[in-house]
């Protein structure tokens, strides 16, 4: 049989529009002329102008594809980009013809923005729409949120940038990265499928387990202690006879401070500050509400230039929680037996 | 070649044609680019999704990293828990392009092949920044699109207990922040550890992500079980003149400096100054002001054990070589650091733990000595607390027998 | 109870007298008061630490807590490694006075009974602040010493798997900083659980450590297996007219500004505010300017899990109950958060367990819980990263049935 | 048998002079009028004067102590305290004559001072003069430490206060909240007495050791794991025929930067900065150089009211080790199996 892979990439420079070659490291600044379009300025003088506009969750018909395909070759030149917010950029455009391309790309249904102090585009992974271990349904957030903070994707009116990823499951993907984040939750223990058991490997599934709640159950199956289990969906994951989920206690939690720069306060990690709220698809109400609450209660406070993680480093938890409007409960005390560091060893309260 | 994409054995077309779907309908409504009219724009199997949402439960069923005829990765298998939808349905990976530029000629035809052998939807992109080709059927299709793919110059993986594909940023094809050229390093990368991104044969999966500069806009540190970090040793380089021209122009140099994580700018109202005792490269005085820009003693930080599930639980990386210069064309210093990494991996990982919780296990300093580090403070955020040292038999000089 | 000192049977004199002890005789030197000067004052086996110092390696053996007769505790058995020099010498802990606080009339009682029952030598204090009664050769002595101290209205104990000492800062006695009595709480907590401290009953010993206010003298969060620490809820308090005085007397106010962890004063040149949604009470300002003084909204914040050894090594202790009222003279709410502390640990903890071990082990919710904390931010540094939670059944609605 | 124990300890007023007892609670503010005398005055206007000395590490004599109470008998009405640095202080002190008690106490050989920004009374176990475990000798340190700086503890030169603890082995008791630290180290495996084993109870001393490094040898005895053992004690501690110690062997640690109070960055444990030093008596050269060293550069290097841990904060550990001209060792690298939290996450780097 014929060989197959063994490829890698293309070069850069198939890709890539003359002018970006041409000043290919000798950018000197950029500046966002309007909500989704960077004017970029090399040192040579040139400038080369991007614009931005936001994606469907997780899909994307070729259909639609190809029409924004027609557009490149209309307005860049046939050359563009997908982020890593997965934006799609059109790359050197004509400056005199960007308000025509922005009429004509939001007619066909992608709004222009996300750049600077507006709400990103929204990252989300596949859920109900191909994966197997969601708690909730992220491209139906995704959309709902979309559609409640348009106006902040369209305009800079933000004390700095708010990002929001999704995630289905305790995989997290993205979710804890962002500045707010969403992330499934299975509140319920996995099924075991006692019939079809004997189809997976026994040690492995029980290996699979984090926490050590599989236990072997005779020679064939295997139990699964409440008591233990944390939801995670690994044996699920490596086990075709144990499903995850419940349709009636499967739902998600909301995390926020999540930032991957080395500015103000350091990259970290979000944390998770509403333990559950129930799906409730299609409009996704308690999603939209918990995510709107935390951008009001920030911008209402925040300084200039500061992100969510910088405002709760600055005014700390103690007010995070009360501006926020946010009821501190037990689960936000990390109890995971190999978590347990956030722990307080001060008394410096901010009553 | 038609044959082959004929063969697809999808559902019942009623099932497709999405008639019954009050729920996805609803979320065709409103302003943000909705993915219920994308996938009622292809042959996707609507019912799948629809059913779904009106359960509120997944209908699909187990799957995971399946193999490309010929390849021991690249596409992701998935069975159906609905066979009177759609029995299964299957998607391949293709790796993305250095910088995620795309070029209309060539993307027309990944589109092709995406009706011809996919249900017609994509997914643009994954966040590991892959695109996902939906719908792929059996075998045969799969071997024939990744074999399609292979005569454009593209390829698939990133599946698997492999290495997967390692996203860049635009760098400096577009950004005046990059202090490394992480679009070059991608496709240097990809070629030279193409197999093992094709071929699993590690404990678990090994994410690498790259950024231009502590901006970090690939995470890289977050959640790359290796990230690759461009960085400057030197300070910030201020250009006076430029600065002021900034200032009077109503620049907020006073602004910048409170904001300062570490109050290592001085403004006398003329001048600026950086403390090079306080200063810790955070690109915040950069990104705000254009006089200022990177220093001129650059690298690459690399970084090990990000991830966000396995046992111990997320986890941001840690800092393993702290600087390392980037030599083009065979980045030497480079690919021997990244590989001892990847080794120390192969040697000591359990099956499906990630580097992160291996480090957790075998204990840091245990990793840095097997990775060959000269410790440095760039290695911990802090000394530790607790005198329980390890005393390796030379310690004692052998006193001991 | 002369002859009962008579019965000591000390080493051969010549090794006392320390005549061959060129070490100590070293250490006899220098401006810094010498403890093996006082050691030679006494009738301590010095031939113990000269041999130890020469050997480089200490020369006394198996040792730990013992009970003085009668009691279940209150002693410090040791054996000695060179019966050549001496077989064995134990100690007595006395437990320290409120506020560390003595007078010579009482206190020259306690020099007689170290002359007539132990060695001479006295350890002026412990670090839990005890006073050790030490070179006490058995049981009658130790019984002796105890009922004597009994009888002057002293005490002893403090060893062994009990509650110890607990050590206060001299609090209001001498200090303005003070939002609580330190050592009238000692003095209550004392009597309160003397049976506790004088009969062990716990998994492992429980440390209990107090300061009158957030400056910690006691350094009770730190290293108390239980710590109370005076704090206060509302906004300290400035005296607008003594600020302006001290600050014409040259008071630095602005530095004491620039100093303020979280920005949180702000000078004016006139008038001094604080930011009630940035201060944390740190007590920094009311240290530095005696114009500023603690609110008036005083309590406690009871912490848990301090120590330095054991399985997961040095820890700082974690709040518990971030304010607890103080209301003497039955301070009902503070001994019942005390108490529910020492419950759980004594329910929970297993043998040679520090609290902070426990807490490690069963996990900070669930001590919480335990506890009956309604948890506030006061809890945690951040709230949690993972989502890896245990849903109660009845979260579940009983669902999962 | 007559009755023992049950009474406690006597009430505050016994033992404090009548100002005290009078102005209790009432205190309005203090000035250290000179290094090691402290005005408190109180809001009636009146004045208690205290009178702080050194105290000899860990043990002191009947003898002594009688000096010291007639002293106080003659100036401070009978009435001292032992301080939580066991200083010991004369408490309302008459002013008039505080430089002749002054005079008499130095001349006792108890010197003057230990207040404010200077070197505090040095804390220290009672080591190698009664304590089985040591890996070094506490209190032959404090004293080589106190006679070198001396100069340090009756002078108010420092940046801030400088507190030094000294612990004989890891059960460190005060070592890692000091500002500098010094902590006995054991580096061989503890010895086991193989013909006494039977004495012990072998369950409980394998139950004893943190990281199982103790396994049963046959019925009577066990073998400890050089690979697992971390050296803590805790057998030695709860067995006799485990001994622990080796004189070629063991030496020290110093550690930096721990601090109690809630100001500046605020409470933490100090950080091991140096992993071993050896046992060096009596003049313990390399422990009065690690410490005066340190001390040094923080001197050099600090502003004004920075104590150590404060100063490290700004700086960062990057800096501190070059300044201190302390060379960085894997052995700072948290490796201990429950550790391990101090791995950097951020690129933060002052190079
Ligand atoms: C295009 C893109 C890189 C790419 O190769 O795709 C990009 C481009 C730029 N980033 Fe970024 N960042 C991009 C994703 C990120 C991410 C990743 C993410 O969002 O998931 C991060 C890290 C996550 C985070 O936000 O912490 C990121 C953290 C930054 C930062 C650091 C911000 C901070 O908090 O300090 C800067 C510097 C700044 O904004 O001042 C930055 C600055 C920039 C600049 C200004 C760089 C330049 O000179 O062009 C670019 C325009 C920013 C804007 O959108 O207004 N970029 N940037 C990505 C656009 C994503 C999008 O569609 O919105
Ligand atoms: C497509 C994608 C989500 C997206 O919307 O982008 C995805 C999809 C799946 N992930 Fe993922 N992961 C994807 C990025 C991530 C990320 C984000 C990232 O790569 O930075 C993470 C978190 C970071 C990390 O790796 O820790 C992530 C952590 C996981 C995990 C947890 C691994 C672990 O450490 O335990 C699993 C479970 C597993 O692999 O055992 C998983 C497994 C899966 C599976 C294969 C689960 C399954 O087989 O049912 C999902 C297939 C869904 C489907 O059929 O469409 N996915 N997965 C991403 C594909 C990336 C790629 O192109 O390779
Ligand atoms: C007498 C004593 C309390 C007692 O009941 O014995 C005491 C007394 C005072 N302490 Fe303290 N502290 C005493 C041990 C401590 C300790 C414990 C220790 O040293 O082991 C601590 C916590 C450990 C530490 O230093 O972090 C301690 C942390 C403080 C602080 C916080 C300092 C800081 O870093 O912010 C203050 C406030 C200040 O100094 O501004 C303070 C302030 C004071 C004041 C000024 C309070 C007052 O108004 O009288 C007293 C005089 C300080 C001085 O010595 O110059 N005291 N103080 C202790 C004297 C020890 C000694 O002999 O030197
Ligand atoms: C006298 C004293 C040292 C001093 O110079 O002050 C002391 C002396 C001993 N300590 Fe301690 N500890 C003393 C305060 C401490 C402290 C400091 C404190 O209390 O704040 C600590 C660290 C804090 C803590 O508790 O964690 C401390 C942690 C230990 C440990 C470790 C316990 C653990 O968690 O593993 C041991 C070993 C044990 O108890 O098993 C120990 C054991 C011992 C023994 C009993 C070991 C032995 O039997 O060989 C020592 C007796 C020495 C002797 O014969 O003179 N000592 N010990 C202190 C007496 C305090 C008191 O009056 O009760
Ligand atoms: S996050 Fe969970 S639900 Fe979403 S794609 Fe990954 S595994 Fe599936
Ligand atoms: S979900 Fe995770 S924790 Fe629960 S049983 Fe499965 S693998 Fe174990
Ligand atoms: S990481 Fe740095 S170089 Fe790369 S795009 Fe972001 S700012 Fe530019
Ligand atoms: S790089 Fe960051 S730390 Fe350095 S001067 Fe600029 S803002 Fe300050
Ligand atoms: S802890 Fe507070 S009240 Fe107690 S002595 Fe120290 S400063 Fe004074
Ligand atoms: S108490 Fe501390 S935080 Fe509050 S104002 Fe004073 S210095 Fe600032
Ligand atoms: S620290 Fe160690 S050596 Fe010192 S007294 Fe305590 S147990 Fe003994
Ligand atoms: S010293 Fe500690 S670690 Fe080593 S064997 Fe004994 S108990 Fe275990």
């Amino acid at each position: 049989m014929s060989k197959v892979g063994g490829v890698g990439v293309p070069p850069v420079e198939e890709n890539i529009p003359q002018v970006v070659l041409k000043n290919y490291g000798k950018w000197d600044t950029h500046e966002v002329v309007r909500p989704g379009v960077i004017k970029r300025i090399a040192e040579s003088g040139d400038v080369c102008y991007t614009v931005r506009i936001a994606m469907p969750p997780s899909r994307v018909s070729v259909a639609s594809m190809l029409e924004l395909c027609d557009l490149a070759d209309e307005y860049s030149g046939g050359f563009f980009r997908i982020t890593l917010r997965n934006s799609f950029e059109f790359v050197d455009v004509n400056p005199d013809k960007i308000e025509e391309l922005i009429d004509k790309v939001e007619s066909l249904g992608f709004p222009v923005g996300g750049t600077k102090n507006s709400v990103h585009n929204i990252m989300a992974c596949p859920g109900w729409i191909h994966c197997n271990l969601p708690a909730t349904d992220s491209p139906g957030i995704a959309k709902a949120l979309g559609d409640a903070l348009i106006d902040e994707f369209k305009n800079h009116r933000l004390p700095a940038w708010l990002k929001i990823n999704i995630g289905g499951c305790a995989n997290i993907e993205e979710a804890l990265m962002a500045d707010i984040g969403i992330i499934g939750v299975h509140r319920d223990i996995p099924i075991v499928l006692e019939d079809k058991m004997r189809i997976c490997e026994q040690p492995t599934v029980i290996h699979s387990c984090p926490t050590g709640a599989i236990k072997p159950k005779g020679k064939e199956s295997v139990v699964i202690s409440a008591e233990r289990c944390i939801h995670c969906g690994a044996c699920t994951m490596h086990c075709e006879s144990i499903l995850t989920g419940d349709p009636k206690l499967d739902g998600f939690a909301v995390s926020v401070g999540g930032k991957a720069s080395n500015t103000g306060s350091g990259p970290d990690l979000g944390r998770v500050v509403i333990p559950y709220l129930p799906n409730n698809p299609p409009k996704w109400e308690e999603a939209v509400n918990a995510v709107t609450m935390i951008m009001h209660a920030w911008r209402k406070d925040a300084r200039p230039d500061e992100r969510i993680k910088e405002w709760i480093h600055r005014i700390g938890w103690d007010r995070f929680f009360k501006k926020a409007g946010i009821k501190v409960s037990i689960k936000d005390v990390d109890g995971y037996m190999y978590g347990n560091e956030f722990a307080r060893s001060d008394l410096r309260f901010g009553w | 070649m038609a044959d082959i994409s004929k063969t697809a054995d999808r559902t019942v077309k009623e099932g497709l044609t999405g008639s019954e779907t009050p729920y996805m309908d609803e979320l065709c409504k409103g302003p943000w680019p909705s993915h219920a009219r994308e996938l009622k724009r292809t042959q996707y199997p609507v019912m799948m999704y629809e059913e779904g949402i009106k359960q509120r439960w997944t209908q699909w069923g187990h799957g995971g990293m399946s193999s490309v005829p010929g390849l021991g990765s690249g596409a992701i298998a998935r069975k159906s828990r609905r066979p009177d939808i759609i029995s299964h349905s299957h998607l391949i990976r293709v790796l993305g392009n250095p910088g995620t530029f795309y070029k209309t000629s060539t993307f027309r035809k990944i589109c092709e092949l995406t009706e011809r052998y996919g249900d017609g939807s994509l997914h643009m992109l994954t966040t590991n920044y892959n695109i996902e080709i939906c719908g792929i059927m059996n075998d045969e299709q799969m071997k024939a699109v990744t074999q399609e793919l292979n005569a454009m110059g593209y390829d698939v993986g990133s599946a698997g207990d492999a290495m997967r594909n390692m996203p860049d940023c635009m760098g400096p094809a577009l950004c005046e922040y990059a202090v490394m050229d992480t679009p070059r390093l991608k496709h240097f990368m990809t070629k030279h550890f193409i197999d093992d991104i094709q071929y699993p044969r590690f404990p678990f999966k090994i994410k690498t992500k790259m950024a231009g500069c502590p901006n970090d806009c690939g995470k890289a540190l977050l959640h790359g079980d290796i990230g690759i970090i461009g960085v400057f040793r030197d300070l910030p380089k201020i250009n006076d003149r430029r600065l002021s021209d900034w200032v009077n122009r109503g620049g907020d140099i006073r602004w910048v400096c409170d904001n300062c994580p570490t109050n290592a700018m001085n403004w006398d109202g003329k001048k600026l100054t950086i403390d090079g005792d306080s200063c810790i490269r955070c690109m915040y005085c950069i990104n705000r002001v254009p006089a200022i820009k990177p220093g001129d003693d650059r690298g690459v930080a690399i970084t090990a054990g990000g991830k966000m599930k396995g046992k111990y639980g997320p986890m941001k990386g840690k800092v393993i070589f702290p600087f390392i210069k980037v030599t083009p064309p065979d980045y030497k210093e480079l690919v021997a650091a990244y590989t001892r990494i990847c080794d120390v991996y192969d040697d000591n990982g359990r099956k499906k733990e990630r580097i992160g919780d291996m480090i957790q296990r075998i204990g840091m300093d245990k990793f840095l000595e097997l990775c060959g580090v000269e410790p440095s403070p760039m290695n911990f955020t802090s000394p530790r607390r607790n005198t329980f040292y390890h005393w390796e038999h030379e310690e004692l000089g052998g006193v001991h027998e």
